[in-house]
């Protein structure tokens, strides 16, 4: 046996022993309820955001003041990889590998199912889990499989490029901060719900702004870290030229 | 039975995140230093939601259905939304913080030729001594 | 109350093997592949733990995002640590 | 009838007491196959299998709670397990990913 | 009646299921080379995952007390159904890369597809 083997082997055994110990001596008691501030979230979301989903209900309705400045934050974080890794070349390939032709026609059919789940989720985060966030990081996954598959100039040819994506994202958050701020016109605090957007649209549940929210969010996650991948897929040859270049 | 398994996961938890950190400060490589770090947010997410966790045979997520006796039912048997909303965004932030990093390591390595932490370090200062 | 048990029990263990061989091992692409089966076991650990929408943003970030993040590090930088 | 389904025994319990133990020695297999594998193949193919494993397991434990709400996290596996394939390949084949 | 007949069903591919998923990671773990674990991989996919997953879809039909069995059952045969086509892509990914990287070592009498590449 190796030291590696033999060191998890320890690693094993003191866990087992040191919970073991833990559990004889002192013998705590594992937590049978919710604590009160949950049980108070549980009781009322349907009634205070009419939405039958707490999670979300918390995420951009109690707390979404929050929820809105760490979007902010994604987008600081997401600009600022982007600029340190710029490039004033035009990328163009010539050789297009790809892969083989049963994962082309395999990675067809699972991105149109991935495509298809993605919006699912995101726009029924306010009646089941998911939302924004899930939904938005599934749909950026359908790029990340389409690059290594099909190669990025495909991705290019079929319009798909960085800017564009970039656009979408600064959109998106536009969007997102004005469905924020508007009830602030008729005389309420920025980031209300029911006092301004309705509960429901044509028999539809939608849950005031949780529905606008999801979407935007979905939106803004998925061009950005679309356009993350499309950076990161940029081959190295591109930036070694623009080193040397520059010189 | 329930004791034991809630202290073992605590146990467990913690020896992750031992290790995670041993990964970030005593590893050189930048790129490790990288999974090590992900590896520790993980694990301080997973410690999260343990706290909202309840050991009761059907615990059932924070979502009602629409069916008549509901909500005694969650009220018994919900699990914790709050610390659930608190880490949603948080996967989100860390995935884009995580690739502001890798972008970095990646310049690191455009400029210096290593990953290697210390020797990145000094491949720069001696371009600095040079000029 | 026995299969959640018996579930967090296997999991934490799986875990715990994973992380180990992802911290000590010396190529970084197999540290890159343990790191996904890392996010395989905890994301089995959120989904029993009766949070869904976490196990969903879990999958999608770090089963699915997170190791072809890595792959393309490993790509653009050297495969092995010293 | 919530209470009704929580009061009886019901078999379900029993069917998951039996086959659960099966997937998780399955899965312990597994993952010995994984720290074990000698190349980068090897260790793909013992996760993704793992994976595959987990994708039931995810499934039945939906069932075990009696929720109609977590059965989109196996579908979500499922569906890119198989990324992490694609992109070693394609690092094995030709070291960059993009091209 | 037709109830119970699922229910049973969907238990016994359930629990064939696992015996043939701890089948397939013994084989997993007992092959000598790489191209030999694939088709123990096969076994642990197919007959491991999505048998078993058809099997809870059927439990989940068989079960009317759970409330929305039917959400259960349609997504439990739909992961069976994706995974139908994603195992063996998978598979056949990671053979391809394997044969033309040589990053496993094994020693056949005669390697017909590099013959076939060569020409």
């Amino acid at each position: 046996m190796s030291r590696r083997t033999i060191g998890l082997i320890v690693l094993l055994v003191g866990v087992v022993s040191i919970a073991l110990t833990t559990f004889i001596v002192f013998n705590p008691e594992a937590p049978k309820s919710v604590r009160e501030l949950g049980k108070y979230y549980i009781a009322n979301t349907t009634r205070d955001v009419s939405s039958p989903e707490a999670v979300t209900a918390i995420v951009w309705d109690y707390r979404g003041l929050d929820t809105i400045y760490e979007t902010v934050v994604l987008y600081m974080a997401i600009v600022g990889g982007l600029a340190i890794s710029t490039t004033t070349r035009k990328v163009s390939l010539k050789t297009r590998t790809g892969l083989t032709s049963i994962a082309r026609t395999g990675t067809r059919i699972i991105v149109l199912l991935i495509a298809t789940i993605a919006f699912a989720i995101a726009l029924h985060g306010h009646l089941t889990p998911g939302g924004g966030f899930p939904g938005g990081s599934a749909l950026a996954i359908t790029v990340m499989l389409i690059v290594p598959v099909y190669t990025l100039q495909s991705l290019l040819d079929q319009g798909v490029s960085s800017t564009r994506l970039i656009a979408v994202r600064g959109l998106a958050l536009t969007a997102l901060g004005l469905v924020a701020i508007l009830p602030v016109i008729k005389g309420l605090e920025a980031v209300t719900n029911l006092k301004f957007y309705p509960s429901h649209v044509a028999g539809m549940l939608i849950s005031g702004s949780l529905w606008l929210y999801n979407l935007f969010e979905f939106l803004a996650v998925a061009s950005g870290f679309a356009a993350v991948a499309l950076y990161l897929s940029i081959p190295e040859e591109v930036y070694r030229e623009e080193i040397k270049g520059g010189e | 039975m329930e004791g034991f398994v809630y202290v073992l996961f605590i146990v467990v938890l913690a020896v992750n995140a031992l290790l995670s950190i041993y990964g970030i400060v005593y590893r050189r490589s930048l790129v490790k230093k990288l999974i090590s770090l992900t590896i520790l947010s993980d694990t301080i997410f997973v410690s999260i939601i343990l706290v909202g966790f309840i050991f009761k045979y059907p615990v059932v997520p924070p979502v009602y259905i629409g069916v008549s006796g509901e909500e005694t039912y969650l009220l018994e048997h919900g699990s914790d939304p709050l610390p659930q909303a608190l880490v949603l965004t948080g996967i989100v932030i860390g995935l884009a913080v995580n690739a502001l990093i890798a972008f970095g390591v990646i310049q690191v390595y455009r400029l210096t030729g290593t990953t290697d932490a210390k020797r990145a370090i000094r491949v720069l200062v001696e371009e600095v001594m040079e000029e | 109350m026995i299969v959640t048990l018996i579930v967090f029990t296997v999991a934490l263990i799986l875990s715990l093997v994973f992380i180990y061989y992802a911290i000590t091992e010396k190529d970084l692409l197999k540290a890159a592949v343990f790191s996904a089966g890392q996010s395989v076991s905890y994301a089995i650990l959120l989904h029993t733990m009766a949070a869904p929408d976490i196990a969903m943003t879990y999958l999608a970030v770090s089963v699915g995002l997170y190791s072809a993040l890595l792959v393309f590090v490993i790509s653009k930088t050297e495969r092995y640590e010293e | 009838m919530l209470v009704i389904v929580m009061t009886s025994i019901d078999p379900l319990t029993l069917v998951l007491a039996i086959g659960t133990p099966l997937y998780l020695a399955a899965a312990v297999l597994y993952s010995i196959r994984a720290v074990r594998g000698p190349t980068i193949p090897d260790i793909i193919l013992a996760v993704d299998c793992l994976s595959y494993d987990l994708a039931v397991f995810l499934s039945a434990i939906a069932l075990y709670y009696k929720t109609p709400f977590m059965t989109a996290p196996p579908i979500m596996l499922a569906l890119w397990v198989y990324l992490l394939d694609i992109y070693a390949s394609k690092y094995l084949i030709t070291r960059e990913v993009g091209v | 009646m037709i109830e119970q007949v699922l229910f049973w069903t969907g238990s016994a591919l359930f629990i064939i299921g696992g015996v043939f998923d701890l089948l397939g990671s013994i084989g997993l773990l007992r092959f000598p080379s790489f191209y030999v674990r694939l088709h123990a991989a096969t076994i642990g996919a197919i007959y491991g995952a999505v048998l078993p997953l058809i099997g809870i879809s059927l439990i989940a039909l068989g079960s009317p007390g759970i409330p929305g069995n039917y959400t259960i059952a349609g997504a439990s045969f739909v992961t069976a159904l994706i995974l139908l086509v994603v195992a063996p892509m998978g598979s056949h990914v990671l053979a391809h890369a394997a044969h033309k990287s040589k990053s496993v070592s094994w020693k056949p009498f005669v390697d017909m597809l590099e013959e076939d590449e060569e020409k």
